[in-house]
This record gives C-alpha cells, sequence and structure tokens, in this order.
C-alpha cells in the first residue's frame, strides 16, 4: 500500500457526546481523555486497515435531550461510521435507542446500569461492571470478618441506588442485615439528620450508593457527629483521586469498589497510567481507562470484522471475547457485560490501595476503622 | 423509633449553625436588592467564587479558611464593583426583569469560566474537621466558625445600615434614585457600594462553603434557589428578616431530614416560601403591607 | 327623603394602624348632582373615595350605589356597576397609547364607535396630537388631563374625580369643568375633590366637609362657606378673599 | 463684566446679581427636542415664576438645571460657574434645592429620616438639628407625624415634606415645581406665605405654577413658556395686567 | 377589520404550508433540530402569553412542559393511551396545574411572583423525582415508541402555530388590552373596571396549555423522560431570553427572538463545545444591555416597522 493510496482511503469516523458540562463534566472529561488516548495510539499504530480513526464528538451538558439530538446529528449529519457512548447511565438511556434505531454499533462507556442492556438492544455492548456487583468485594470481606449489621443509604438516582440495591442483595446472601436503609436528593447539603439516624443503630458496615460530593460529606458529618461504623464502603467517591484531596486523613479506612486501577496487572494497564499522568498530569481515574478500553473494544471488533461495516462490527462485538487495559470483556445478548469483575480499594494512610480480589492486592485491608476519636 | 430529647437539639442546634451561613448568604442578596432593586440571580456564582478564592489560598499557600475570610471578601467586593460598574449599573431603573435576567446571564459566565479554571471537580477543604462537645451536643468545628463569623459580618452590616448616614443613604437610594440625588447623594456610587459589600458577603459565604462543603462550578445554583427562599422568609429587602430567616430554613431543613428524609429536603425551602407567601408575604418580620 | 341618591354611604370607619381615618361618616349623592367633597389636607377625602370605589373594604359602614350595597365588593366590579373614579396620585398605563388607555375603560360593545368616542374625549381635553403617544411620556398635567379624559370612557353613572384640576393649566380646567357639566346635562354624576374654592362654589349644588376623617358640615355652598367651623379649619384667608 | 463692575450704574444688568442664567437652552427626551432655546435669568434674592400650559417644558426646564436631562444646546450658569453636564448631586451641594413635582417623598421611611436625607449634605449634627427645628417651625403638621412612614402621608402633608426636605440644607437656590399643587386653601395661603419668608430671608426661588394668577401676584419676575420657547416675560404684575397673558394663559375671560 | 384579517390568515396558511413540507422533506437531523426550534417557539410564545402581556414574569414555566411531559408519559406507559390521548391528556393537566397554582401564586407581585413560580416548579420537580412509585423516581420513564420524530416535530410544529395565533387574537381583543393594562398598574385597571384576577388567571391557563403540549410532543420525541431533564430551570431562561430578545407583549417577538437564538444555539453548541455556556450567558448580557426592549419594539420605535399591537 503507497502513502497515495493511504491518504485516500477516508477516516473511519467514530462519533460520541461528551458532558463537558453540568453535572457528569469531570467525568466525561476523563472519558473523552481515554478516547482521545485511544484514538491517538491507533492512528500512530497506522490506523485500523490502513484507516485512521477520527472522533467526532458535541457537548451534551450531562442532559439526556441533548444527547439524544447529538446521536441523532452525530449519525445524520456528520455520517460518522461507529459509535462510542457518552457518560452516565440516565444519558446512556437516552442515546441508546438512537443507535439502536438507526443501526448502528455502539460501545457503551460509563453506564452501569443493567436495565439499559436488558431491553433486547442489538447495537448497544457495555464495557463497565453492572452497578449491582460494585459493593460484592467489601461485603464478602466483612462477612468473613464476621460483620452482622449494616446501613445503606444512597443518592435517589439510578445508578446510585442500583450500586446500593446491589449491595443490599449481597448482604441479604451473606446473611448481614440491613438495620437501616434510606434516600437522599442529589445535591444534598446536609446529611446529619440521616447520620444520626444511622448512628443510632449501631451497624458495623456503612454503605452508600453515591458520588464524589456526597460520600465526603457523609464521612465529614458522620466524623462530626461520631458515628463510628467499622466498614464504610460508597460507589463512585473513594475511586476519585479527589477524595483524599477533599477530605485529607478522614479518607482513610474508607473502601471504594473501583472498575478499574492503574495498578491493576492487566495487559498495558501499567503503561496507560504512566502515559496519561504524564499528558494529563494527574492519576488516571478508571473512566479515563474506561474510555480508552471502549475505544480497545470497538478497535477489536473491527479487526475481526474485518472492516468497519455496521453489520459485521455489530457482529463481532456481539461474540467477542477479549481483554483490555480495563479488564475482561464478553457480553450477553441485549449487551450485558458479564465477565468483568468490580475491584476494591481502600484509602490507607492517604493513599488508595488495591485489597480485593486478592491476588492483584496491592495492600492488606483493614477491616476494623479506628472510631474518630481514637484516631490522631 | 425511640428519639431522646438529646437528638433533637442535636438536630436543631445543627440547624441553626447551617442557618446562619444561609442568612450571610441570603443577606447579601437581600442588600443588593434592597438598594439596587436587582435580583442578584449570580449570587451563588459569586459564592462559589469566594469558595475557590478559599480554597485556592489553603490549596497553594496553606492559609487557614478562617484567616482567608477578610481575604475573599475583598476579592469578592472588588470584583463586585467591577460587575456593577460595568453591566449591573446600565440596567438602573429598568424594571426587574432586565436586571433579573441580566445577573442570570453573569452567572452563566461565572460558571463557565470557573469550569473551564477549575474544572468540574468537586473541591473542599480539609480543616477544621470533628466537633467540640458541649454536653451531649456535638459542635461541629467548621460550622461553628460559619456560625460565628455569619453572625459578625451580618450583624455588622445591619448596624451600618440602620445607624449610619451612609446607611441611611443607601436606603434613600433604594427608593427614589433621582430624588436622592436632589439630596446630594451619589447614587451611582451608594450603588456601587451596595453591590460590593453583598458580593462581599457572598465570597465571605463561599469562603465558610468550602469549609463545610464540597462544591463545582455548578454549586451556586442551589444556594441561589435557597438564599431567594430566605429573603422570601424573612420580608424582602427586610435586613433582620434575611437573618432570621435564615436560621428557620436551617433549623427547618434539619428536622425535616431526621424526621422525614433528605430527599425532600431541597424541596422544604421552597414549600415554606410558597407557604409564607400565602399566608405572610410581607416575610417574618415584615408588619402587615 | 324623595328619591333616593345614587349613593349612599352610610356610618362608614376606616382606621390605618392607629390613625382613625374615616370616622362615622355618612352622606349621600343625589342622581345627576355635583357634589364637591373638601377638607383640609390629610382629612380623610381619598380615603373615602378608595372605601366607595372598592379599592380596600371599609372597616365599618355601608355604602349603597343605585340601591345595591358595595363595601367590600372588589373595585372591577363596583366599575362595571357604573362607578369610577380619578386618582389623586395619576396612575395612567405608561407603556400605552393615550388611545389605549381610553379604550382600556371602554365597555367592549362596539369596537369602532368606541374608538371614535375615545377620539373626540382627548380632542376636548386637547390630547388628539398626542393619541398614539405613549403617556409614560406625557407631562404632569397631560397625564391628568388623559385620566380625566379616561374615566368618562365608560359612559359611568358616578364619577369620583380626586383633584381633577390640580397642576392643570389654568385655560384648560376652565374647559375640564365644562365637560363635566355637559356630562352631568346628560345623566352623569359627580363627586369632585378639589381645592380650587372658587370653581366649587360655582360648579357644586352641595359640599359635604371633611376634617379629621369627620363631617363637619354639608349643605350648599353658601351655606358652607360661612360655617365657623369650616373657615377655621379649612378656608382661611380665601374665604375672607372670597366674600370680598 | 466681572466683579468690581458698579453695581449702581446697571444692577439688573451685572453678572453679579443673576443667580442662575439660562442662555438658549435645548434639552431632548432622547431624540424628541422639548425645549427650544429657552432663556431666562434668575436675580439673586428674587422669586421668579415659570407658567405656560401643560407640557409646555417647564418641568423639563427644572430637570436641566439640575443635569437629570441631555441638554442639546445652550448654557446654565449657576453662581457665574457654568453648571451644564455636571452630576445631579453635585449641582445640589453647590447649593440648589429642589421640590419635584408631584409629591415625591422617599415613601418607605419615616418623615425624620427623609428630613435627615434632604440634610445629607450637612455635615455638622448640630446645624442638622437646627435645620430641622426650623422646617418643624415651618409645617407643624411634619412634626406631628415624625414617626410616620412617609408614604402612609396624605397628598398635602407629602408636599410639605417635600418642601421641608428641599430646605434642609439652606440651599441659595430652591427650585420648586407646582409647590401648591393638591394643597387646601389654607395651605396654599401658608405655602405663598413661606415663600415670601424664605425670599426675604434671602434666599432665591425659581417656581414653576399652575396656580399661575396667585404665582404672578407674588412674583418679582415672570416667564411665559409655551411650545418649548420663550413667549412672555417681565415683572409678575406687568404679566397679570398684559391683556394677551390673561386670555392665552391665565383663562381669564 | 374585516379585509385586514386576510393577511394574517394568509400568514396562518402559508406557515401551515411551510410545516408539512419541512415534516415531508427535512432529513433526519433537519427534523431533530427543526424540533428544537418550534419547541423553542411553543415555549417562549406561551410564556409571552402570561408574562409579557401581564407582565407576571413566570420564573418556572417549565413546570407546564414537565407536568406535560410527566402526564403523558403515564397516560401512555401506565394508562396504555395512544398519542393522542395522552397528549390531550397532557394538555388538561397542564391547564389544571395552571388553574390550581395561579390561583395561589397570581396574588402575589412583580419578583414575588417569579419566585414563587420558581419554587413551584422546583417542588414539582422534588415530587416527581420522590414519588417513586408512580414516576420511576430518579431514574425517570422508558417510553414506547408512539410516534415518529416527524410525527413529533408536526405536532409541535402546528402547537408552535397555534400559539401564534392565539397570541394574535389576544393582542387584538379588548382581553389584550386588559392584560396590558395590568402589566402597566393593576389597581388602576382594576378600578377601569377590569377584572385583573379573572384576566391574568386566563391568560395564565392560556399560556400553560401549550407548554403542557410542548412537554409531551418533547416526550414522543426522545421516548425517556427523567426529573433533571423534564423540570431545567434553564428552559425557563431560555423562554424568557427568547421572548426578551424579540419582544415581549408583541405576538411575533418570541418568535423572532427563538429563530434567533434557537440557530444561534445550534451553532455555538456545534463550534464551541467548551465556552458554549458562557458565550451563551455573554448573548443574555448583550441583549439586557444593548437592546432592553427587544427586537421588535426596537425596530417599531426607529420606524422601521408599523407601531402596532398586530406584530
Ligand atoms: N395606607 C395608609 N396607611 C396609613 N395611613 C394612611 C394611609 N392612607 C392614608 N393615611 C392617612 O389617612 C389620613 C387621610 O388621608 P387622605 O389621603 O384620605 O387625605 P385627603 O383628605 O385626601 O388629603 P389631601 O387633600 O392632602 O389629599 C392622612 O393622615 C394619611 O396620612
Ligand atoms: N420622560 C419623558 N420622555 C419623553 N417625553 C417627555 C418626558 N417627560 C416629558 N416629556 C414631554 O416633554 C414635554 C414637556 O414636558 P414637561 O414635563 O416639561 O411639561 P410641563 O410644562 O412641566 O407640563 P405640566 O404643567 O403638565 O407639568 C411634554 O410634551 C411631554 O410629553
Ligand atoms: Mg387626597
Ligand atoms: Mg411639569
Amino acid at each position: 500500500l503507497g502513502p497515495a493510496a493511504l491518504a485516500a482511503e477516508k477516516p473511519v469516523i467514530v462519533g460520541a457526546s461528551i458532558s463537558l458540562n453540568g453535572a457528569y463534566a469531570r467525568t466525561g472529561e476523563y472519558q473523552k481523555r481515554g478516547y482521545e488516548m485511544w484514538v491517538e495510539d491507533v492512528n500512530a499504530r497506522g490506523g485500523l486497515f490502513g484507516r485512521k480513526i477520527e472522533l467526532k464528538y458535541y457537548d451534551d451538558k450531562s442532559n439526556p435531550n441533548e444527547a439524544a439530538k447529538l446521536y441523532e446529528r452525530l449519525i445524520t449529519v456528520d455520517k460518522v461510521d461507529l459509535l462510542l457512548g457518552p457518560y452516565s447511565s440516565p444519558v446512556t438511556k437516552a442515546a441508546a435507542p438512537i443507535a439502536e434505531k438507526y443501526k448502528i454499533p455502539m460501545v457503551s462507556t460509563g453506564a452501569a446500569d443493567q436495565a439499559i442492556f436488558r431491553q433486547g438492544f442489538k447495537y448497544i455492548f457495555q464495557t463497565y461492571t453492572p452497578e449491582n456487583f460494585y459493593m460484592d468485594g467489601v461485603l464478602e470481606m466483612a462477612s468473613k470478618a464476621g460483620y452482622k449489621t449494616m446501613a445503606a443509604v444512597n443518592e435517589d438516582t439510578v445508578f446510585a441506588k442500583g450500586t446500593a440495591e446491589g449491595g443490599i442483595a449481597k448482604a441479604k446472601q451473606l446473611g448481614i442485615d440491613v438495620v437501616f436503609r434510606e434516600a437522599y436528593a442529589k445535591g444534598v447539603k446536609d446529611v446529619s439528620g440521616i447520620i444520626l439516624k444511622a448512628k443510632a443503630k449501631n451497624p458495623d458496615i456503612f454503605l452508600g450508593g453515591s458520588y464524589l460530593p456526597d460520600s465526603t460529606l457523609l464521612v465529614r458529618q458522620a466524623k462530626e457527629l461520631d458515628f463510628n461504623p467499622r466498614v464504610y464502603v460508597f460507589s463512585v467517591g473513594p475511586g476519585l483521586p479527589d477524595f483524599g484531596k477533599n477530605l485529607a486523613k478522614d479518607s482513610d479506612y474508607v473502601f471504594g469498589p473501583s472498575q478499574w486501577e492503574p495498578t491493576l496487572k492487566l495487559p498495558g494497564a501499567q503503561e496507560f497510567a504512566d502515559r496519561y499522568k504524564k499528558k494529563y498530569g494527574d492519576e488516571a481515574a478508571y473512566h479515563a481507562a474506561g474510555g480508552y478500553g471502549a475505544g480497545q473494544i470497538l478497535e477489536a471488533g473491527i479487526r475481526k470484522a474485518g472492516s468497519a461495516d455496521r453489520e459485521k462490527v455489530r457482529e463481532a462485538l456481539a461474540a467477542l471475547d477479549t481483554m483490555t487495559i480495563f479488564g475482561a470483556y464478553k457480553v450477553e445478548a441485549g449487551g450485558l457485560q458479564v465477565k468483568k469483575i468490580m475491584y476494591m480499594t481502600q484509602w490507607l494512610n492517604g493513599k488508595r490501595e488495591v485489597v480485593w480480589p486478592e491476588n492483584v492486592a496491592t495492600a492488606k485491608p483493614i477491616l476494623k476503622a479506628p472510631a474518630w476519636k481514637e484516631r490522631k | 423509633m425511640l428519639e431522646s430529647l438529646p437528638v433533637y437539639l442535636q438536630v436543631i442546634v445543627g440547624g441553626l449553625l447551617l442557618g446562619a451561613l444561609y442568612a450571610l448568604l441570603a443577606s447579601g442578596l437581600n442588600l443588593i436588592f434592597g438598594v439596587l432593586r436587582v435580583i442578584n440571580i449570580c449570587h451563588g456564582e459569586l459564592m462559589m467564587l469566594g469558595a475557590y478564592a478559599a480554597f485556592g489560598l489553603f490549596a497553594l499557600w496553606n492559609v487557614h479558611p478562617l484567616l482567608s475570610i477578610p481575604v475573599t471578601f475583598v476579592l469578592l467586593f472588588l470584583l463586585g464593583i467591577a460587575i456593577e460598574k460595568t453591566l449591573v449599573e446600565r440596567v438602573a431603573g429598568a424594571p426587574e426583569l432586565s436586571s433579573l435576567l441580566l445577573t442570570f446571564g453573569i452567572g452563566i459566565i461565572l460558571t463557565s469560566v470557573a469550569m473551564n479554571a477549575f474544572k468540574a471537580d468537586f473541591r473542599s477543604v480539609p480543616a477544621l474537621t470533628g466537633s467540640i462537645l458541649l454536653w451531649e451536643i456535638a459542635l461541629p468545628r467548621a460550622r461553628l466558625a460559619s456560625f460565628a463569623t455569619a453572625l459578625v459580618i451580618t450583624g455588622g452590616a445591619y448596624l451600618f445600615l440602620k445607624r449610619t448616614r451612609a446607611g441611611k443613604a443607601i436606603r434613600a437610594a433604594s427608593q427614589n434614585a433621582l430624588v436622592a440625588e436632589t439630596c446630594g447623594i451619589d447614587v451611582a456610587r451608594v450603588r456601587l457600594f451596595a453591590y460590593g459589600l453583598g458580593a462581599g458577603m457572598a465570597g465571605a459565604a463561599g469562603n465558610l462553603i468550602a469549609l463545610s462543603y464540597s462544591f463545582n462550578p455548578e454549586v451556586g445554583h442551589v444556594f441561589n434557589l435557597k438564599a431567594f427562599a430566605i429573603i422570601v422568609l424573612g420580608g424582602m429587602g427586610n435586613f433582620a428578616g434575611a437573618f432570621w430567616g435564615g436560621l428557620l430554613l436551617g433549623v427547618v431543613e434539619g428536622l425535616t431530614g431526621y424526621i422525614a428524609t433528605a430527599q425532600v429536603v431541597d424541596a422544604v425551602a421552597y414549600i415554606l416560601m410558597l407557604l409564607f407567601l400565602l399566608f405572610r408575604p410581607s416575610g417574618l418580620m415584615g408588619s402587615a403591607k | 327623603m324623595t328619591e333616593p341618591g345614587i349613593l349612599q354611604v352610610r356610618h362608614v370607619f376606616k382606621a390605618f394602624g392607629g390613625l382613625q381615618a374615616l370616622s362615622d361618616v355618612s352622606f349621600s349623592v343625589p342622581r345627576r348632582g355635583i357634589v364637591g367633597l373638601i377638607g383640609p389636607n390629610g382629612s380623610g377625602k381619598t380615603t373615602l373615595f378608595n372605601a366607595v370605589s372598592g379599592l380596600f373594604p371599609p372597616d365599618r359602614g355601608e355604602i349603597v350605589l343605585d340601591g345595591r350595597p358595595i363595601a367590600g365588593r372588589p373595585a372591577w366590579t363596583v366599575a362595571r356597576r357604573g362607578l369610577v373614579r380619578t386618582f389623586q396620585v395619576i396612575r395612567v398605563f405608561g407603556q400605552m397609547t393615550a388611545l389605549e388607555n381610553m379604550l382600556v375603560a371602554a365597555p367592549g360593545l362596539d369596537a369602532r364607535a368606541e374608538k371614535e368616542r375615545a377620539l373626540a374625549l382627548l380632542d376636548r381635553v386637547g390630547l388628539s396630537r398626542h393619541a398614539r403617544e405613549y403617556a409614560a411620556d406625557f407631562s404632569y398635567g397631560m397625564t391628568k388631563l388623559l385620566e380625566f379624559a379616561r374615566v368618562l370612557m365608560p359612559g359611568p353613572s358616578l364619577v369620583l374625580l380626586d383633584e381633577p384640576a390640580a397642576g392643570v393649566n389654568p385655560r384648560m380646567r376652565e374647559t375640564l369643568w365644562s365637560i363635566v357639566r355637559e356630562s352631568r346635562e346628560a345623566g352623569t354624576t359627580f363627586v369632585i375633590i378639589e381645592h380650587d374654592m372658587n370653581v366649587m362654589m360655582t360648579l357644586c349644588e352641595r359640599l359635604t366637609v371633611l376634617n379629621y376623617g369627620e363631617v363637619i358640615a354639608e349643605g350648599p355652598p353658601e351655606e358652607v362657606r360661612r360655617n365657623k367651623d369650616v373657615v377655621e379649619a379649612y378656608f382661611g384667608k380665601t374665604a375672607e378673599r372670597a366674600e370680598r | 463684566m466681572r466683579k468690581g463692575t458698579d453695581a449702581e450704574t446697571a444692577p439688573e444688568m451685572t453678572e453679579d446679581s443673576v443667580l442662575l442664567g439660562i442662555r438658549n437652552l435645548c434639552a431632548a427626551y432622547g431624540k424628541v427636542e422639548i425645549l427650544h432655546g429657552v432663556s431666562l435669568d434668575v436675580r439673586r434674592g428674587t422669586l421668579t415664576c415659570i407658567i405656560g400650559p401643560n407640557g409646555a417644558g417647564k418641568s423639563t426646564v427644572l430637570k436641566s438645571v439640575l443635569g437629570q436631562l441631555r441638554v442639546t444646546d445652550g448654557s446654565i450658569r449657576f453662581d457665574g460657574r457654568e453648571i451644564r453636564g455636571r452630576a445631579t448631586h453635585k449641582i445640589v451641594r453647590d447649593g440648589i434645592g429642589v421640590v419635584p413635582q408631584g409629591r415625591i417623598v422617599f415613601s418607605e421611611m419615616t418623615v425624620d429620616e427623609n428630613l435627615d436625607m434632604g440634610g445629607y449634605t450637612v455635615e455638622d449634627p448640630a446645624a442638622l438639628r437646627r435645620a430641622r427645628e426650623r422646617v418643624f417651625a415651618l409645617f407643624p403638621r411634619l412634626a406631628e407625624r415624625r414617626g410616620q412612614r412617609a408614604g402612609t402621608l396624605s397628598g398635602g402633608e407629602q408636599q410639605m415634606l417635600a418642601m421641608g426636605r428641599a430646605l434642609m440644607t439652606g440651599p441659595a437656590l430652591v427650585l420648586m415645581d407646582e409647590p401648591s399643587l393638591g394643597l387646601s386653601p389654607l395651605f396654599v395661603d401658608m405655602i405663598f406665605e413661606k415663600i415670601g419668608e424664605m425670599k426675604r430671608s434671602g434666599m432665591t426661588i425659581l417656581m414653576v405654577e399652575q396656580n399661575a394668577a396667585r404665582a404672578l401676584a407674588a412674583s418679582d419676575h415672570g416667564y411665559v413658556l409655551d411650545l418649548g420657547e420663550n413667549r412672555f416675560d417681565g415683572p409678575g404684575q406687568d404679566l397679570l395686567s398684559n391683556p394677551d397673558v390673561k386670555r392665552l394663559y391665565l383663562g381669564e375671560r | 377589520m374585516k379585509e385586514s384579517l386576510l393577511p394574517a390568515a394568509l400568514a396562518v396558511l402559508a406557515g401551515l404550508a411551510a410545516l408539512l413540507a419541512y415534516a415531508a422533506l427535512a432529513s433526519p437531523y433537519l427534523i431533530a433540530a427543526g424540533f428544537t426550534i418550534v419547541l423553542f417557539v411553543t415555549l417562549s410564545a406561551s410564556w409571552n402569553l402570561v408574562s409579557g402581556y401581564t407582565g407576571y414574569v413566570s420564573f418556572g414555566h417549565v413546570v407546564f412542559f414537565g407536568i406535560g411531559a410527566y402526564t403523558a408519559s403515564l397516560l401512555a406507559v401506565k394508562g396504555g393511551l395512544g398519542w393522542p390521548a395522552a397528549t390531550l391528556g397532557a394538555a388538561s393537566a397542564a391547564a389544571v396545574l395552571a388553574l390550581v397554582l395561579g390561583s395561589i401564586t397570581l396574588r402575589l407581585k412583580g419578583a414575588y411572583f417569579a419566585i414563587a413560580m420558581l419554587g413551584a416548579s422546583e417542588a414539582v420537580r422534588v415530587a416527581a423525582s420522590t414519588w417513586e412509585s408512580l414516576t420511576g423516581g430518579g431514574s425517570g420513564i422508558t417510553l414506547p415508541n408512539l410516534l415518529s420524530p416527524r410525527g413529533a416535530f408536526l405536532l409541535l410544529g402546528i402547537t408552535a402555530l397555534g400559539t401564534i395565533v392565539l397570541t394574535y387574537a389576544v393582542a387584538q381583543s379588548r382581553f389584550g388590552l386588559h392584560l396590558l393594562a395590568i402589566r402597566e398598574d393593576e389597581t388602576g385597571a382594576e378600578a377601569m373596571g377590569v377584572a385583573a384576577t379573572r384576566a391574568k388567571t386566563a391568560a395564565f391557563v392560556l399560556s400553560a396549555v401549550p407548554a403542557g403540549i410542548a412537554g409531551a410532543a418533547n416526550a414522543w420525541h426522545i421516548n425517556y423522560i427523567d426529573p433533571e431533564s423534564t423540570f431545567p430551570i434553564l428552559l425557563t431562561i431560555q423562554m424568557i431570553v427568547m421572548t426578551m430578545l424579540g419582544g415581549g407583549g408583541t405576538v411575533l417577538g418570541p418568535v423572532v427572538g427563538a429563530l434567533l437564538l434557537g440557530l444561534a444555539g445550534e451553532f455555538l453548541w456545534a463550534r464551541f463545545p467548551f465556552i458554549h455556556l458562557g458565550l451563551y450567558g455573554l448573548l443574555i448580557v448583550g441583549i439586557v444591555i444593548f437592546i432592553p426592549e427587544g427586537l421588535l419594539p426596537r425596530l417599531m420605535a426607529r420606524g422601521i416597522l408599523p407601531r402596532t399591537r398586530r406584530l
């Protein structure tokens, strides 16, 4: 293939809407970086079958309506070949039917809600571990340590609630009693009522289906009101470096599930993390790796299909069983991810360590957080 | 459920401490409304900038977030003056809707600038954590400090308006600018000063927010709405009212969060506001008509 | 007590906080009459108009228009029963043209005829040149005239005028009073608050005098003018001058 | 002719004797020109009045002096200094007091506070107290209602308050826009009396009035304005007896 | 008066023809983009009906959009109704809500009313996310595909046209004059015999109906609703800004504003993903400072357009 022929090949246009404003602006930004790094890498390798990859994206402002319109635009105006997903379950909920309608394969990332992938859609494929498995690791450990009671709270949005309910189901399996259960609104500014009520039940485990700001608030007010469970776990906050920055020492002992960690012994994960840090200056969060992984899945699909033909790529993605820097990928009908597991991390001495599963652990978990008064 | 009295006391005290912060924020908003007849919809965004100022001072030079209060106050005072002079002053005397929209636009711009400068991360300043115990009641340090600061600033501003000549001139200018001018009052300066003061108070409130909450560039919005609810509770333009309204909202929110659920806490402000508008439109402090 | 008047006010009270603005005010307005309401500043004249026209209810007392009680009824129902008023502190609709101001008050039966009537009335008060200008741009006196013209627009049966001539140029005042006389001939009843005594003496058939919220005198102008209390409370030297 | 001119030779012509001199004043609201070259002189220690039909531009002249309006042409000299284009609050500090048309008071403030605002430029508290006492002496009714919110005063009371407020600084020149508007005869008498008193105490007054006959009778000099132009001017009594003025502007047959 | 109705009738027919042609010919993306535009037109025109004419600034008008969306979705999903019946249901729900809310909030004046409406819309949003058993809470509702994008576009396009015609009728009528009088001075208007409470409540209900239909059409369009995206305050603000840009209290002002800003919005987000919100803010600031009275009134004042309430 001569250079002239290469240049003549049209690029494969991959479209996505990304949350650059609104509630998911930060995570959206991470995900976008993952996408972009993947595109650079593919193109540096000479593209796919001689065709460069081009990413086309717009800002959906974290708004499902907007995203639906944008996917419509990407498909009909920009004539993209294939799609990557937006960030978050609600936005994906609005975007997925559009991709399905135009029969364009979409590798979804940033959406853990299983409901999306149980609608019998044919063109949507999940990268993330579904939200109901988020809490498995910590609960197994806690159960082994002999804990019997749990308080569960969550933000009343799809994903956060899903993680909490997954945790509750798991707890019941393990014989752990759920002694307190309550939801709170998005953007909550004061959770002292919740903390006081939970405190009255004196649970061993405090589980929150929550994001960064509310996780921070829950820990902060737990300290203020001297609430002392032995195990803290929150679905999203502790997975982010900012959790440690915002809480300093108080972040210690908090568990957080993780879709991915740079320290994991997955092919290319470490290297991705290093390059990411060099490029953007901060630690790679799993949202970034998820974006990169989704790109890799799409890439694997195209390779297996032998071209960017939509129908062939769809068939390939449905049957694919592969490994990315983000973890395993395999879906069942409807696109639900079935092979990727969730990792568990814990903040220890101001650092986040992988503590579960044991074979990839970087540190031993501490399952008995000291009471606030006993901490230095 | 068996609740004991101390728990309720705890809830109420928590609400009061939070309420003082609301009061500080709402007082600034109220001052601006009272003098300029401007519904300053970018008040929460000014507060947000105050929070970032405190965060920046802490992160860069390790300035304790209580010591940074004067700095954030002055910074936001200056920003307020700049905004008033270049933009808000141009709609002086225009219908309420104009200033409402103008400040809304300013709010969007500030959010967008902050978003590009600081990204959407939720920040918070890890200082003054934990509580002081008073009998069985835990007094969170950060909120206690907020409470004291809010009290001092709000009280100071109140005395200034009520007692001083400049304060009275501010009130006169708020009623009829043309006639105030014919009394020799430099109305443009009064407005400038009042807006600066209100913005400074928002900045200080932001500084205190940074102590107790996580915030990001979009946090202003929620506080905006609450601040409005509060000045309605207190009576619009009624300075003391904003203070009591803030405390009331803090306590009612605390109690709602405890007795009902935190899911409906945000609605409390609006429902309380609607009830007041219906049954006591002049607010807590207002006399009838 | 032959034919009852068009308006009866009976034992009306109204207080603002500690201030008794009206106390036990009773008076009645004969049909097709011109009645004057006078009294020192702050004696309660405007307050009485406000209570009668439904701006606020009286604390106590009866107000009967055309045989029907109207105390406490909202202003618009009172207006639709034929009682309209002007305001001492002018209330025109600034962002509407003079003509539109007039049409708001029209009964809304025949659009074309009403428009012609509106223009004719504006012409009478010297505003026809300004019919399509926004009322916000009018001078003080012009707004007063507009308000006066507007109040006649619905073809009311009873009109309350609160100092209609204040701020109006002396020449235009004469026009204004002659319009009042003509409308009376056509069947409209007027109650007028006005401080210009020369006018009130010649224009009104009866005068009611308020002082500190109470009626202190009532009767034909000549009689009222000689009343000692009234002279002391109200006229001052003007009365003497008028005598001369 | 500047200072030092012999006052005896031509007293009415010296610049000194003219406190407010308006030359060829043109003023506009937006694009619409309202005044087309109005000139008038207010001499020290006199009472000057402006009369004319509604919409003639009388209030506009006062607003122009106060800098509340776009003056497109002409000059306005106060106490020998050009004040055209100066900010309102500065003009007031220069020594001009104002009674606005239509009883405008600070309605949410008490009577006392309104007077305080009138004396805003007076720094000395004792002087302020004395000024207030003077006002109360002039209008005892206001003293009765010191603590009442001005918005709840009757029309006449508000007018008195507006006048009292203008007098708080002891201004050299007082501009009054229809001071007798809405006042009962008793008060009209009193106000004209007080205006006379003020004049005798050395104050200079420029007054706009619709109570034209009364105003001219009391004035040293009068101007008739119509459609934004000078029509007549002369000593008050002269105008009063001028048949054209009578017919056109005083409404006497 | 009769002959002057002709141009208006012709304009309506032309509008209708244009809508039909667009619906038939436009590409799917253009339909989606066109949907946004007619959505903006409907919403600003509906806001203008009450706020532009009576001066009661509804800062929570999105509540009618939201209630329409939820009613339509629930009627379709839980009640099994087809789109026409569900849309009618949405319109009625908006009208009823307006009647109830109006009887409470319209007693308030100026800023109080504005803020009360803001509070009301937020309260309804919180209710929609809290009442999980009915609304699915924060998870929202996924809808079956009842109406094609083209159909939804046409439904909303006709609603937009209808709202404009309604506004024209109001502007021409004595009722419209009464609304304007209320805007200027409510007490004064009442003293002139204007039944203010009745008139403004009627205007409020009239304005809620198109907004409710718009909510339903939007639900048909995207097949998924949740509280966050169904009650966005920003949408209320957009209605206000668009109306202000074109000129409140005029018939065509909101239409002009919605067209300009709708197109500008498409342009801005396409070009400047990071700063488009900031640009939108600048645009608002610019409008308020440079053309506060709105484009149409400005053109009328300049004599470029005739000064009439027909436009
Ligand atoms: N809303 C109010 N609240 C309190 N006091 C009021 C109110 N309205 C009027 N007053 C008081 O009631 C008294 C009567 O006022 P009103 O306006 O009726 O007088 P008036 O006879 O019309 O006087 P004028 O000739 O000066 O217009 C006045 O002393 C006034 O201060
Ligand atoms: N704010 C304004 N905007 C536009 N035009 C105005 C404004 N105020 C006054 N005018 C116009 O200027 C002209 C003169 O008004 P001005 O108020 O000076 O009259 P005036 O002589 O004081 O009348 P009056 O005796 O009725 O008070 C009038 O034609 C009026 O319509
Ligand atoms: Mg009166
Ligand atoms: Mg005037």
